[in-house]
């Protein structure tokens, strides 16, 4: 189906190709190399324009060293201009110079580089008039269609994650298993409130553009309405002005919604210094010098993980991590009581509020998870068996 | 001219909008928690469009995508401002009240007004923050490669003292994970490098058998990085992967708006 | 006995940090010259800048600051020093927002100086930094101007002879990230998707491990991971090429090569401590009632 | 013999206060990691300023206004974040943070499923009788990990065998990968002495 319309493309070029006049090609040497064929110029597809691809079948026999050379003729003055040498074999050129609306001539022909003595490129030894294409004009396009795998799983992804919001709300109990992580949460500001000491929390180093510091500040939500029942002294340091910014408003509300907005002190959310590891220095100085009972660092961290873990650590406090990045999850495993793991920080505060809402959205990720591994283990049986390779409709572009 | 589509939409829904949602907010209390999150469910769909819709007002050169990261990169830029207010509060309090340590303030505050004073005045002036016309380094610079530069080296490099306590704390054999753990990390720690013919050095008929050893140690961490590891970071990659995209879709349409400091729900 | 292992077990960290401190400061004032093994994610890397053609163009891109130069440098260098040598022309940028710019400057100064027959412009460029990584290198993937409009001294970009013939990341046969956070993975996850342009990483020790994801589904072509992964591409580099000698065994320069003796010396010692931590361990638990 | 200049021995000074947090805290350590703290965020200003909001904003809108007066936009933005200080109208701020967030939040989203999920589901599909006689254990790993993720089922006897096998990989990767950088880490140490042998007491000495 695919490859008759393509003949018949081909075709209808052909029969174009030999009634286009060439534009005012140059001079015609003695024809002494063969043409390419079946010129074919088109808009690439799924692009934002600026961009026409070029196809053709190279003549059968070339000499060594034969480069295809293609050219463009642009109105009104539609003069060939060279646009680019190929080496033989290529077959295709995405010319990623047009100009969206304007209708191009194509043309393609072959040369054969000579050097001279000197090693620099002197003229085409020969030249014969190219092949020229339909006119054509590149354009941009409503849909990338190497995409199509990747949006597919996205809407299914989304229909799945909504459904299960929406039978969560219709009042379905949900089931969540322990996470030994969250449950010591209490347990460590509780500690912290029987020594009279403060909790200190870490959301990452990251901006709010990262989504593991807005499910970090979201944790920190529920950390700082806990201290507000409490009546323990809260502190929270940061690297990133919009964070801060997040963090402190997170932290107002909760001890509003508390009924402590008393407890509430503008420096509990205080920002420290834009770079890692000065912030590093001066938020493990401050481990060192007022011991916090419960250290929390929870978010997207770098290499300070282990510096902040291992201070923390060193004072004795208890000490809760959690990152979705695997890259610190070591250094956290090592030096703290408890890590939250991947996912596991995602799931906490549905975790922690219980809301259906959230409930229903880990529902939906482990639906998700499902299919995932159920098409993992059916790609592999069809794989081994050599039914069928099932990767590369997963793989993206 | 060609007319751009692109920002003029932007600027109707990132700041018309929002200033039509300012005035209406003053007298309406609701107002001020809902548009914002209206106006968020756009942006928030903005990227995820553009990246299956190749059409030039929302992902070409100047289109919405593309004017959105713009944006934001300058937005980022004020907020740090944000982030200086509150030192310079919280430190000249300090200083004010002559808290404990509140010399360590006035260093502080020293070391920001002479390295930012620094570096204003080179973006003022044009200069730059690199060097001088003349090729010699710019105070900003001087700065930079002998105060600031060390500091973070040295604070980056305690990293090595601390793997070093860290391992020696947490690699005990107490249980089956924890054994696990350590056998892993004692396997990896010889294949990467040549300990085995370290040892071998007083041993030169040993020579020959550490290095092929050492070799096959290698191997093995190379299999261990890349089997088991690889599989278990592939897990975590995709778990995560998964939680992130429906906490991302549960911001993007408003279900998630903790960190605006609002309650769940309505 | 029960005494002196509670006591192990317990160790005042202090004494450990000291160990460490030793252990890497000897072998800098006093090499060993230790051999290292190559490992198949770096001679990867090594092969596929080998069989590019003189006359290709490999983007280099320094992700990372002042704090991982030590491992860091000696990559960007030893692929500069390759590329020199095959007359494979590179351009250079700079997204790592703390200082990656001054790297990329000295490394690319280090390197024209000892070829002086590189010319700026036509066997490589220095595009500079960029701020905002992400959205950098989106548009890079389509219009390389429109991200650097111009190179690091303000050539505008359609004059340089260099990047004649290159529009987009698409007509670069390589993306070489040296990297040590997250922009090194934005490569293979949002360029390399976008483009098609095959990407080799040199990350830090710490952030290797989750590279092999990649490298296994063949999002990424080869990884130089960490001071090992120089070494051994100082090593692959010096085998193939004996006149590049000369900039791997000077004794004040420092190399990867010369980083890895203390490297092994520090393994040891942190293995040793691990070991006598178990026997302490596992002695007192055996000797305690139950 | 010549002495290192000045830069050097102050860099000196300072590695090694920054060092002596090992031992404990202390005044000449605080005195660093103050001026840390203060040069660092004055760093920011100097490269926030020449970097960011020079160039892409003020840059822009001199030169060739028609074309980017819409930068105007997020400086309005900019402004609301400080709209906090002012205690009425406070929940202004929320404009410039809900827009930002929820823009990289999308593209977060797309980046997960397109860049992360998807191709390292295809990476899993590889044949496990096939030339590499271990690929099982490797796609054995990766589901066992994702069996221990999931988070909405009480785990039964088999899960549960399953999601503990999850674990052990889990802990092979975590010690593998923390074995792994101890390299990297030493690396930072070497910098930081060859710089103070090499460059500071080595010339002092006249080596």
């Amino acid at each position: 189906m695919k490859s008759a319309g393509c003949i018949t493309l081909i075709g209808l070029f052909l029969a174009a190709n030999v009634f286009a006049a060439p534009i005012d090609a140059p001079a015609t040497p003695p024809p002494d190399l063969p043409l390419p064929q079946n010129l074919i110029a088109k808009d690439k597809p799924g692009d934002s324009g600026g961009a026409v691809v070029l196809r053709w079948t190279d003549p059968a026999s070339l000499p060594a060293g034969a480069e295809i050379e293609v050219l463009r003729a642009e109105p009104p003055a539609n003069e060939w201009q060279p646009l680019d040498k190929v080496p033989a074999g290529t077959g295709t050129y995405t010319d990623t110079s047009a100009k969206d609306g304007t209708a191009y001539r194509y043309g393609v022909r072959t040369s054969l580089a000579a050097a001279d003595s000197a090693g620099a490129v002197s003229v085409a030894a020969s030249t014969s008039a190219p092949v020229v294409s339909e006119p054509v004009s590149s354009h941009d396009n409503w849909f990338k269609i190497e995409r199509t795998n990747s949006f597919v799983a996205s809407i299914l992804f989304v229909i799945i994650i909504l459904g299960s919001i929406q039978v969560a709300r219709s009042g379905k109990e949900i089931f969540i298993r322990r996470i030994p992580g969250l449950n010591a949460i209490d347990e460590a500001i509780g500690r912290a409130t029987e020594v009279g000491k403060k909790v200190m929390y870490i959301p990452g180093i990251q901006s709010m553009d990262e989504i593991q510091t807005v499910a970090s500040v979201a944790i920190l939500g529920n950390v700082a309405r806990s201290t507000a029942r409490y009546g323990t002294d809260l502190d929270v340091p940061n690297k990133d002005p919009l964070t801060f910014a997040s963090a402190r408003e997170v932290v107002r509300s909760a001890y509003l919604a508390e009924g402590r907005p008393d407890l509430f002190r503008e420096e509990m959310v205080n920002y420290v210094t834009y770079d890692q590891f000065a912030f590093t220095a001066a938020v493990s100085a401050r481990m060192t010098r007022e011991k916090p009972a419960a250290i929390f660092l929870i978010g997207y961290f770098f290499a300070e993980s282990l510096i902040l873990a291992e201070t923390g650590q060193s004072t004795g406090a208890i000490q809760i991590a959690g990152q979705a990045d695997p890259t610190q999850l070591p250094f956290f495993v090592a030096t703290c009581d408890y890590t939250l793991i991947g996912e596991e920080l995602y799931a906490a505060s549905a975790y922690l509020t219980r809301e259906p809402v959230l409930l229903g959205s880990i529902r939906g990720q482990d639906i998700a998870k499902g299919i995932l591994i159920l098409i993992a283990i059916i790609g592999v049986v069809l794989v081994s068996i050599h039914v069928l390779d099932l990767s590369p409709f997963l793989r993206t572009q | 001219m060609t007319f751009n589509l692109g920002p003029v939409v932007l600027v109707l829904l990132f700041a018309v909008v929002p200033i039509i949602g300012i005035f209406l907010g003053l007298n309406s209390p609701g107002l001020r928690s809902r548009i914002p999150i209206w106006v968020a469910v756009f942006a928030g769909l903005i990227p995820i469009l553009a990246m299956y819709i190749p059409k030039g007002f929302l992902s070409g050169q100047t289109g919405m995508s593309q004017r959105m990261d713009d944006w934001l990169i300058i937005l980022a830029g004020f907020a740090l401002l944000l982030g200086i207010v509150n030192v310079l509060q919280n430190n000249f309090k300090k200083v004010a009240r002559r808290d404990s340590g509140w010399f360590y303030s006035v260093v502080l505050l020293i070391g920001l007004f002479v390295t930012g004073g620094a570096g204003i005045y080179g973006a003022v002036t044009k200069i730059g923050i690199g060097f001088n016309p003349d090729g010699s380094p710019t105070p900003f610079k001087y700065l930079t490669d002998w105060f600031f530069q060390p500091l973070q080296s040295t604070i980056f490099a305690l990293l090595a003292f601390f793997m070093a306590s860290a391992a020696f704390r947490a690699f005990r054999a107490r249980n089956v994970e924890a054994t696990i753990l350590l056998v892993a990390a004692g396997l990896v720690m010889v294949g990467r490098v040549p300990i085995l013919e370290l040892l071998a050095v007083p041993f030169p008929s040993l020579h020959a058998s550490a290095a092929s050893a050492s070799q096959a140690m290698g191997k093995l961490t190379e299999w261990i990085m890349d089997v088991p590891n690889g599989a278990a970071q592939s897990g975590i990659i995709i778990g995560a992967a998964l939680g992130a995209a429906s906490m991302a879709l549960r911001v993007i349409l408003g279900i998630e708006r903790g960190y605006l400091g609002l309650g769940k729900g309505e | 006995m029960r005494r002196f292992l509670e006591r192990l077990l317990g160790l005042d960290r202090r004494w450990i940090f000291l160990f460490v401190l030793l252990s890497v400061a000897i072998p800098i004032i006093v090499p060993i010259g230790l051999p290292v093994t190559t490992t198949e994610s770096t001679r990867k890397a090594f092969d596929f800048i080998e069989a590019l053609k003189p006359g290709d163009t490999i983007l280099i891109s320094f992700d990372y600051g002042p704090s991982s130069a030590p491992e860091n440098d000696p990559m960007a260098e030893a692929v500069m020093r390759q590329c020199a040598l095959r007359k494979i022309r590179f351009i250079v940028i700079a997204l790592y927002p703390l200082g990656g710019l001054n790297l990329a400057n000295n490394a690319v100064a280090k390197v024209v100086s000892e070829f002086p027959d590189l010319k700026d412009g036509t066997d490589y460029v220095n595009l500079g930094y960029k701020d905002g990584a992400s959205a950098v290198m989106r548009r890079m993937g389509d219009d390389i101007a429109g991200a650097f409009p111009t190179d690091q001294k303000g050539t505008p970009l359609s004059q340089i002879p260099i990047m004649k013939g290159i529009a987009s990341l698409r007509q670069v046969q390589l993306v070489f990230t040296v990297a040590t956070g997250i922009i090194g993975e934005w490569w293979i996850t949002q360029v390399h998707p976008q483009s098609g342009t095959p990407v080799i990483i040199g990350p830090t020790a710490v952030s290797a491990p989750k590279y092999y994801a990649f490298l296994n589904s063949g999002q990424l072509v080869g990884m130089l991971g960490g001071m090992k992964g120089a070494a051994e591409y100082e090593k692959l580099i010096r085998a193939r090429y004996p006149e590049m000698a000369r900039f791997y065994t000077t004794t004040h320069d420092f190399t990867a090569t010369k980083g890895m003796d203390g490297q092994t010396v520090m393994h040891l010692i942190v293995l040793l401590f691990i070991l006598l931590g178990n026997s302490a361990f596992l002695l007192s638990r055996r000797g305690a009632p139950r | 013999m010549t002495l290192p200049p000045i830069g050097v021995w102050i860099a000196a000074f300072l590695t090694i206060s920054a060092l002596s947090f090992l031992y404990k805290d202390n005044p000449f350590f605080r005195f660093a990691e103050s001026l840390f703290a203060g040069v660092s965020l004055g760093y920011y200003i100097g490269i926030t300023l020449d970097q960011t909001l020079v160039p892409n904003l003020i840059e822009p809108l001199a030169h060739d206004f028609g074309k980017n007066w819409d930068l105007v936009v997020p400086g309005l933005l900019g402004l609301m974040l400080y709209m906090r200080y002012v205690p009425k109208i406070g929940w202004v701020s929320r404009y410039a943070l809900a827009i930002y967030v929820t823009y990289y939040i999308g593209l977060d989203f797309t980046r997960r499923i397109h860049g992360e999920a998807m191709p390292q589901v295809a990476r899993i599909i590889q044949p496990v009788f096939g030339p590499n006689p271990l690929a099982f254990v490797f796609v054995i790993g990766v589901l066992s990990v994702l069996v221990y993720f999931f988070f909405s089922r009480e785990q039964g006897p088999v899960t549960r065998r399953i999601s503990r096998l999850g674990i052990w990989f889990l802990m092979i990767s975590f010690g593998a990968a923390f074995g792994f950088t101890v390299m990297g880490r030493v690396a930072l140490l070497i910098g930081r002495l060859n710089f103070l042998i090499l460059d500071w007491i080595y010339p002092i000495l006249g080596i």
